[in-house]
């Protein structure tokens, strides 16, 4: 037989049930070497589960997988990495309690003697900065990791991956907290590994990279691999029918016109030493005000000041609703104020609390209640039902089941629905839509709408333009913790290489 | 250049703030007594927190990875019993290696039960912690054990100059040190210590580790009570008792996180002689006895507060700032 | 007369006296042909008082009891008064209080205040100033307490001769009398009279002399004062050998038999006085061989050598 | 018996049942509590009369107050290891207001409201103070409360030795030592007493808005904050009603050895923590409940009282206790194992 028909990796028939309930059914797909393939599914389709299947965490309950020709069966995620496969997980796998050298070299630690179990220092050093330069993360082998942005982290966990050789890579949803700089440093790096004839599988929501890069799209809906085609034969549209089995034509809704100019939050001069500098801006009911940025801009620093998570010490004002207003996460629910964070693992979800504990949580916190005051379990069942049905978060069970279960875009869709229980004023979104599948995207999006639709002030940050443009009535862009201009939207759109040039102007003149 | 501020607000030099505490102490009872500031004063306290200190490093391998074990002082009685009732002319290194021994085995028992039944260590070494107890008092018949007599000679012999029972301490920090700093096994306890899923992913024998950790905080305990017991002649019914609560107190002030992932050797043997020095300083001071427990437990208490302040403080001055100023 | 079963109640087995009191109970009443239920409270009130609770609850015919606390006793006396069934305190006495039960007791302030006065007298025989640490037991054990204040109530008159430089508290634990100790001795390397509160720390104290190079015989050069309190094994030998000045001593099989008969004079409806006195006496190089056989420790150190 | 093939329906609603049984987290504590009983009761037979029950139950109670105190700590991801240091104090302060033997109040009629006064307020003001050190200075539990355990416990000693030649302060007011084993007709007092503490307990942490907050913060205190819970107060407040707990338990223990004592119960710490942890409150936070540690406390209890019975040696009853400790925990992890396969 010829080698070159034998494909680099492959699977078939793969089942798999979690405590009694299918999520894999007879998944399959193949790969070439170096090709690219793009796997895509809504939340929840099982693409994750597949991956860590094939990276050894999760053993398949049947089905085959085979590495060029050979019988693959790892048992642990080392034998994976041993095999040649590579995984870029969801979650990241970064320890914040140690050096950047430590995070990279774990578990394959350069020896100082052959026999001993010692570590050569050194040569972890080089070997860290050796790899760390391939992707372009410019950071110091004995920074500790605490101290990284999200993608920094992001990064340093692919230079991780890509300096062990492997012959295949899999990427899950990697460019969540990567900014659109970093993201194009990462479609190099994949292009040259590509053209060394490594094997990219490639999750993601956003469908225009997959659409881009990949040579092959595989769609998996509710664990059913339902379609695998060349790229070249699909249309946009009929990738997110295939996704969601319903057509989208229309990912973000009409912006509602602005009427008169009633301001929520007024923010005057804010500035915090190391963090912000002088930045003013108010929202209007109604209004949505995107915020653009580069990684570490301030943007989310800003949010967490205006909901009180982070001291404000320095100078400026904040007035909510024509009042003065000094936060603090606990007035801010109690004056419906909302904010969805970034991190919602950390800082969203009880991850082992149902549903109903979650999403009734801001309710029992906000005005007119206190540590007294009965809870009404029939009320809060009843509330999260509601919820989940206006977000559609798929789940077998609100009251038994705790969130940890959750595919993570319906565990983002928890996070947010908590904040809907009560009608908010004033919404802050970090980074709504990270790691959301289309479907839901265009949920989100027409809840945001919806919501300012009836005179909710929504401040959304997103680092993907298209989203913030899509869905804004004006754009502030922030750059080194400060303003450097607001957009306003003009014949229904955006200049967005205007937008762009602005975010990372300030940086180049900086440099 | 960085700026004097600037250097002063790193972080890494907040990390002297234990030891100025420690000079601060050492500095008010030389002070306040003749006695306290001389060679064999030190050369007192540094024998006396020898087998706490021992202790207190098995405790901090055990914390690193969030566990925690309250059977050490229970552990260090039956080894203490076990050798002095059925080999008590055994020659010194076979007491220290069977006292290893013992613990090993006991630490692994725990092992056993937190890694493969997958029950909280909290639990497992509560029950281990009476369950041992009871076999200690069993073994020696509630009554007293005495150490052989060249096991008392040991404990006031040197080697090399050294005090023996220091000597031990020290090959024990050495050994944790490179364990933890020098060895692939070692960072990958911090690794599960910080995130034990995540660790997992990343290939590591997250089991096997934790097993390890275990089975060595048994048999450092069990070390712990040999030395001990050369140094007080015997071991009564009580001997160990409350010595977790010790020894954890010793890791946690020398900077160990019950909640893992944050530690390293010297900690716990700097806490170990902090405490050992307090209490030596008291009796120096002919301090009225009611007020020793009041002393320490303030001393206990300053000195985390301090160091809780200090972490928060060097993790605000570490995060990364964003450059306002270009 | 039939089979008694009788509770044997300590709060611990801490020292060489505890256990060869419960050691000796456990014999006497096998040779009296009666049942021994034991019960240990660990030092602990509330639970000593559901043992007793227990005990009743059992239909026993007498309580023998060593009560952590002389007050927290008294509701134990009174159910053990309320189900008619005798009890006598072992070695401690309860608090006064309109509860009947009958104790045996050694006067611990007195012995250990005329074991003082023997080692001062010593100390004044030989002339000198002394410098005194005590090893003081626990601070929550009422025995400790009062062999603390027998002691001081000697020293406090003769402060001409004695100056106290160091009060040990030892908390009945082996190695916090052990450093304390040897920190006491590294401040004071003069001390040269010392008073342990219980022989059981014997081993320690000796441990602690020797590294500070003070273990020496009576009549050596260098010799500490030193005195001790129970009688037990420990104490004896050290006594023989010709380190140990002073011992107080407190009888341990007159007061298990005191006891016992207490309880078998209870069941025969006899009258019982309520303080049964075990007087105790020191016993010192100079009474030495008149008095050993009087000592327990010394029984219990003939049947271990031979 | 029915044979399994005439009714399958029946052996379908007996699996369920079964499976219902292991899912719950009693049941490993529950069965152990009944072969335990019958395994005593076998030994000596009296034990299983009413009268051994009634006295188990009775002397349970103040117990189970502590452990209820300190599952409130522990939901939030505490611990208090002070608890059994502030029972001794509060005892020999209340102790030493209440006594005849020149107390502050002695034979005055505000005596007794006053010592009660102390139990809770100086209970409460060591739980306040272990509080504001986690909420506000973000001290470690487990090194703070080890810390003023032993401030306390020195401090409780050191009082009582102010007041009394002896260790204990006795002489307590009849009034006050009625708490202990007095009955409101027919029912204990202390009955009474634990049963309004246990309804409380039960109603805050199950149907308040307070136990939603506990249980949020005790899975993730970011999450509890960023949606308004008002942690540091909560957290506080958990603290303080340990304490407080604390002291109404050592009220209990007091006026039943009718004695201030400083070292009142200093050995049941572990058998506190114990407690809550074999009924099922996590130490890692956000799990817990008052059937909980009423289950611990009675399986604890139980033991005991069953090794008192039969008069075991100490070496037996600690290994034993040991022994049983650790197969409740090892029988509920494979049980748990189990259910989570079968669900
Ligand atoms: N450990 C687990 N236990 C129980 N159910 C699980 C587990 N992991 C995943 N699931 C379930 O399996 C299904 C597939 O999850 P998976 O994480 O693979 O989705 P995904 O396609 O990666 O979604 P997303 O795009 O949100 O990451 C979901 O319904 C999820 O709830
Ligand atoms: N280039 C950088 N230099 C220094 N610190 C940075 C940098 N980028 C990010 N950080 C740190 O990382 C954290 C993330 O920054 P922040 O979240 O405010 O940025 P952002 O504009 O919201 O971008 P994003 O949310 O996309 O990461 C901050 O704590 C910041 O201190
Ligand atoms: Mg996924
Ligand atoms: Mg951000």
């Amino acid at each position: 037989m010829d080698a070159k028909a034998v494909p680099l990796f492959e699977c078939s028939g793969i089942n798999k049930s979690f405590s009694g309930t299918q999520v894999l059914f007879d998944v399959g797909f193949a790969i070439k070497a170096g090709e690219f393939l793009g796997v895509i599914g809504e939340n929840g389709s099982g693409k994750s589960t597949t991956m860590n299947i094939i990276g050894g965490i999760l053993r398949p309950d049947s089905g085959e997988m085979r590495l060029n020709g050979d019988a693959y069966v790892p048992t642990q995620p080392n034998d994976a990495m041993e095999a040649g496969i590579g995984f870029i997980h969801q979650e990241l796998n970064i320890f914040g309690n140690m050096s950047v050298a430590d995070n990279m070299m774990i578990g394959r630690y350069p020896r100082r003697w052959e026999k001993l179990p010692f570590i050569n220092h050194r040569a972890k050093r080089l070997a860290t900065a050796e790899a760390l330069k391939r992707v372009g993360l410019d950071v110091s082998p004995d920074a500790p990791c605490w101290s990284l942005a999200p993608g920094e982290r992001q990064l340093l966990e692919i230079a991780k991956v890509v300096s062990q050789n492997p012959r295949m890579i899999i990427f899950d949803e990697p460019t969540t907290s990567l900014t659109e700089p970093e993201c194009r440093r990462l479609f190099e790096v994949i292009a040259d590994l590509q053209a060394q004839g490594i094997g990219i599988v490639y999750i993601s929501h956003v469908l225009s990279d997959v659409q881009r890069l990949s040579d092959r799209i595989v769609v998996l809906r509710d664990g059913h691999a339902v379609k695998s085609t060349a790229t070249r034969d699909l249309t946009r549209d009929g990738i997110v029918e295939a996704m969601v089995g319903r057509p989208v034509s229309q990912l973000y809704p009409d912006v509602p016109p602005l009427g008169e100019r009633r301001p929520v939050i007024e923010v005057q001069g804010l500035t915090q030493p190391r963090v912000l500098k002088d930045v003013s801006f108010s929202i209007a009911a109604g209004e949505v005000l995107g915020v653009a940025g580069l990684m570490g801009s301030g943007r989310s620093e800003l949010a967490r000041i205006l909901f009180g998570l982070d001291p404000h010490d320095g100078t400026g004002t904040i007035s909510y609703e024509g009042a003065p207003f000094d936060p603090s996460p606990r007035d801010c629910v109690s004056k419906r104020m909302a904010f969805l964070t970034e991190d919602r693992r950390h800082e969203g979800l009880l991850l082992t609390q149902s549903l109903t504990t979650n999403l009734e949580l801001v309710h029992l916190s906000g005005a007119g209640s206190g540590a007294h005051v009965p809870v009404d379990r029939k009320q809060q069942v009843s509330n999260a039902e509601d919820v989940a049905h206006r977000l559609r978060i798929k789940a077998r069970d609100l009251v038994r089941l705790p969130a940890k279960s959750l595919s993570g875009g319906n565990q983002q869709k928890v996070v947010l629905g908590k904040w809907l229980v009560d009608a908010p004023r004033l919404f802050i979104l970090d980074e709504p839509t990270r790691g959301i599948d289309v479907g839901a995207k265009e949920e989100i999006y027409r809840v945001i709408a919806e919501l300012a639709g009836q005179g909710l002030a929504v401040m959304l940050i997103s680092s993907e333009l298209e989203e913030l443009a899509g869905l804004s009535h004006r754009i502030m862009v922030m750059s080194r913790g400060m303003n450097v201009g607001v957009f306003e939207r003009q014949d229904g759109g955006f200049d967005r290489a205007a937008i762009m040039a602005r975010a990372t102007a300030a940086d180049v003149e900086a440099a | 250049m960085k700026t004097l501020t600037q250097r002063l607000s790193n972080p890494r030099l907040l990390d002297l703030v234990p030891v100025v505490l420690m000079l601060l102490v050492a500095v008010f009872f030389s002070a306040a007594t003749d006695s306290f500031a001389t060679w064999a004063n030190v050369k007192n306290i540094l024998l006396q927190s020898s087998h706490l200190a021992i202790l207190a490093l098995g405790a901090s391998l055990v914390l690193l990875v969030a566990g925690v074990d309250l059977s050490v002082g229970a552990t260090m009685y039956v080894a203490a019993a076990l050798i002095g009732v059925f080999m008590p002319g055994a020659p010194v290194l076979i007491w220290l290696l069977a006292g290893c021994g013992i613990g090993l085995v006991l630490g692994a028992i725990n092992a056993f039960f937190v890694v493969r039944v997958r029950v909280a260590a909290f639990i497992v070494t509560l029950s281990m912690l009476f369950l041992l107890r009871g076999v200690g008092l069993w073994i020696s018949d509630t009554k007293m054990v005495f150490a052989a007599p060249h096991l008392l000679e040991m404990s006031r012999a040197s080697f090399l100059g050294i005090p023996v029972p220091i000597l031990l301490a020290g090959l024990s920090l050495v050994f944790v040190h490179l364990l933890l700093s020098g060895t692939p096994f070692g960072r990958s306890v911090y690794a599960i210590g910080d995130d034990p899923e995540g660790a997992r992913r990343a290939g590591i024998p997250v089991e096997r580790v934790t097993f390890m950790l275990f089975v060595l905080c048994g048999g450092f305990a069990g070390l712990s009570g040999v030395v001990l017991m050369s140094q007080i002649a015997a071991a009564s019914s009580t001997f160990g008792q409350e010595k977790e609560f010790m020894a954890i107190a010793a890791a946690v002030l020398g900077g160990t996180s019950l909640f893992g992932g944050r530690g390293n050797a010297f900690g716990p043997v700097f806490g170990a002689i902090l405490m050992q020095t307090v209490q030596n300083g008291l009796v120096l001071m002919d301090t009225d006895p009611y007020l020793y427990p009041l002393i320490t437990g303030a001393v206990i208490f300053i000195v985390v507060l301090i160091d809780t302040l200090r972490n928060q403080l060097s993790e605000r001055l570490g995060r990364s700032p964003i450059r306002v100023e270009a | 007369q039939g089979s008694r079963t009788i509770a044997v109640m300590f709060d611990s087995l801490q020292s060489p006296f505890w256990i060869s009191s419960f050691d000796a109970f456990k014999a006497e009443i096998a040779e009296r042909g009666w049942t021994m239920l034991e019960n240990i409270s660990n030092l602990d009130d509330s639970r000593q008082f559901q043992q007793v609770q227990s005990m009743i609850e059992r239909g026993v015919d007498g309580i023998v009891i060593v009560q952590t606390d002389a007050n927290a006793v008294i509701p134990a006396i009174r159910a053990a008064n309320a189900a008619g069934i005798p009890m006598v305190h072992y070695n401690r006495p309860p608090a006064e209080s309109d509860a009947k039960s009958v104790a045996v007791q050694a006067d611990n302030r007195t012995i250990m205040r005329d074991t003082v006065t023997a080692l001062v007298e010593e100390a004044k025989k030989q002339g000198g100033k002394y410098k005194a640490a005590l090893l003081i037991g626990d601070l929550g054990d009422q025995n400790a307490i009062a062999r603390r204040d027998g002691f001081f109530d000697v020293v406090d008159q003769n402060t001409d001769t004695v100056e106290v430089v160091a009060r040990i508290a030892t908390e009945w634990n082996a190695d916090v009398a052990f450093a304390g100790l040897t920190n006491a001795l590294q401040a004071n390397p003069d001390i040269n009279f010392l008073v342990t509160s219980s022989d059981f720390l014997h081993p320690q104290i000796e441990q602690a002399l020797k590294v500070a190079g003070k273990w020496h015989k009576r009549g050596e050069e260098g010799h500490v004062l030193f005195a001790g309190f129970d009688g037990d094994e420990g104490g004896y030998a050290r006594l023989a050998d010709g380190y140990l000045d002073a011992v107080g001593v407190q009888n341990v099989f007159f007061e298990v038999d005191l006891t016992l008969n207490a309880l078998q004079d209870m069941w025969d409806g006899k009258e019982v006085d309520d303080l049964l006195l075990d007087p105790g006496f020191v016993i010192t190089p100079y009474n030495f061989e008149e008095k050993r056989d009087e000592m327990w420790g010394y029984l219990v150190w003939k049947s271990q050598n031979g | 018996m029915v044979s399994d093939t005439t009714v399958p329906p029946r052996k379908q609603g007996y699996r369920v049942l079964i499976a219902r049984l292991l899912s719950e987290p009693a049941f490993t504590v529950i069965g152990l509590l009944v072969v335990y009983t019958l395994a005593v009761t076998a030994a000596v037979p009296g034990f299983l009369g009413a009268g051994t029950l009634s006295a188990i139950f009775i002397s349970l109670l103040p117990l189970l107050i502590a452990v209820i105190g300190q599952s409130f700590v522990m939901i939030v991801a505490g611990i208090d290891l002070s608890v059994t240091a502030t029972m001794g104090l509060t005892s020999v302060i209340a102790g030493s207001v209440m006594t005849a033997n020149g107390g502050y109040l002695a034979d005055s009629a505000l005596a007794v409201p006053v010592g009660i006064f102390c139990f809770l307020f100086f209970g409460a003001l060591v739980g306040l103070f272990n509080g504001l050190c986690v909420a506000f200075i973000r001290m470690p539990p487990f090194i703070v409360t080890l810390a003023t355990m032993m401030f306390v416990s020195g401090a409780a000693v050191l009082y009582s030795s102010w007041h009394t030649t002896s260790v204990s302060i006795g002489g307590l007011p009849s009034g006050f030592t009625r708490i202990g084993y007095g009955t409101i007709g027919p029912i204990a007092f202390a009955l009474i007493l634990t049963v309004l503490v246990v309804v409380a307990a039960d109603f805050g942490l199950r149907r308040t808005t307070w136990g939603r907050w506990l249980f949020a913060i005790g899975n993730n205190p970011t999450a509890a904050l960023i949606s308004g819970v008002p942690v540091r107060a909560v957290q506080v407040s958990a603290y303080t009603l340990c304490g407080t707990c604390a002291g109404l338990s050592a009220m209990i223990y007091s006026a039943r050895l009718e004695t201030g004592t400083p070292v009142l119960s200093q050995n049941l710490l572990l058998d506190i923590i114990g407690s809550a942890v074999i009924g099922g409150v996590s130490l890692f936070g956000g799990r817990g409940s008052v059937l909980a540690a009423f289950l611990g406390v009675l399986l604890l209890t139980v033991i005991d009282k069953g090794m008192q019975f039969i008069g075991l040696t100490l070496f037996v009853v600690l290994s034993v206790k040991g022994a049983i400790i650790l197969l409740a925990a090892v029988l509920d992890a494979l049980r748990l194992r189990y259910a989570e396969g079968k669900s």
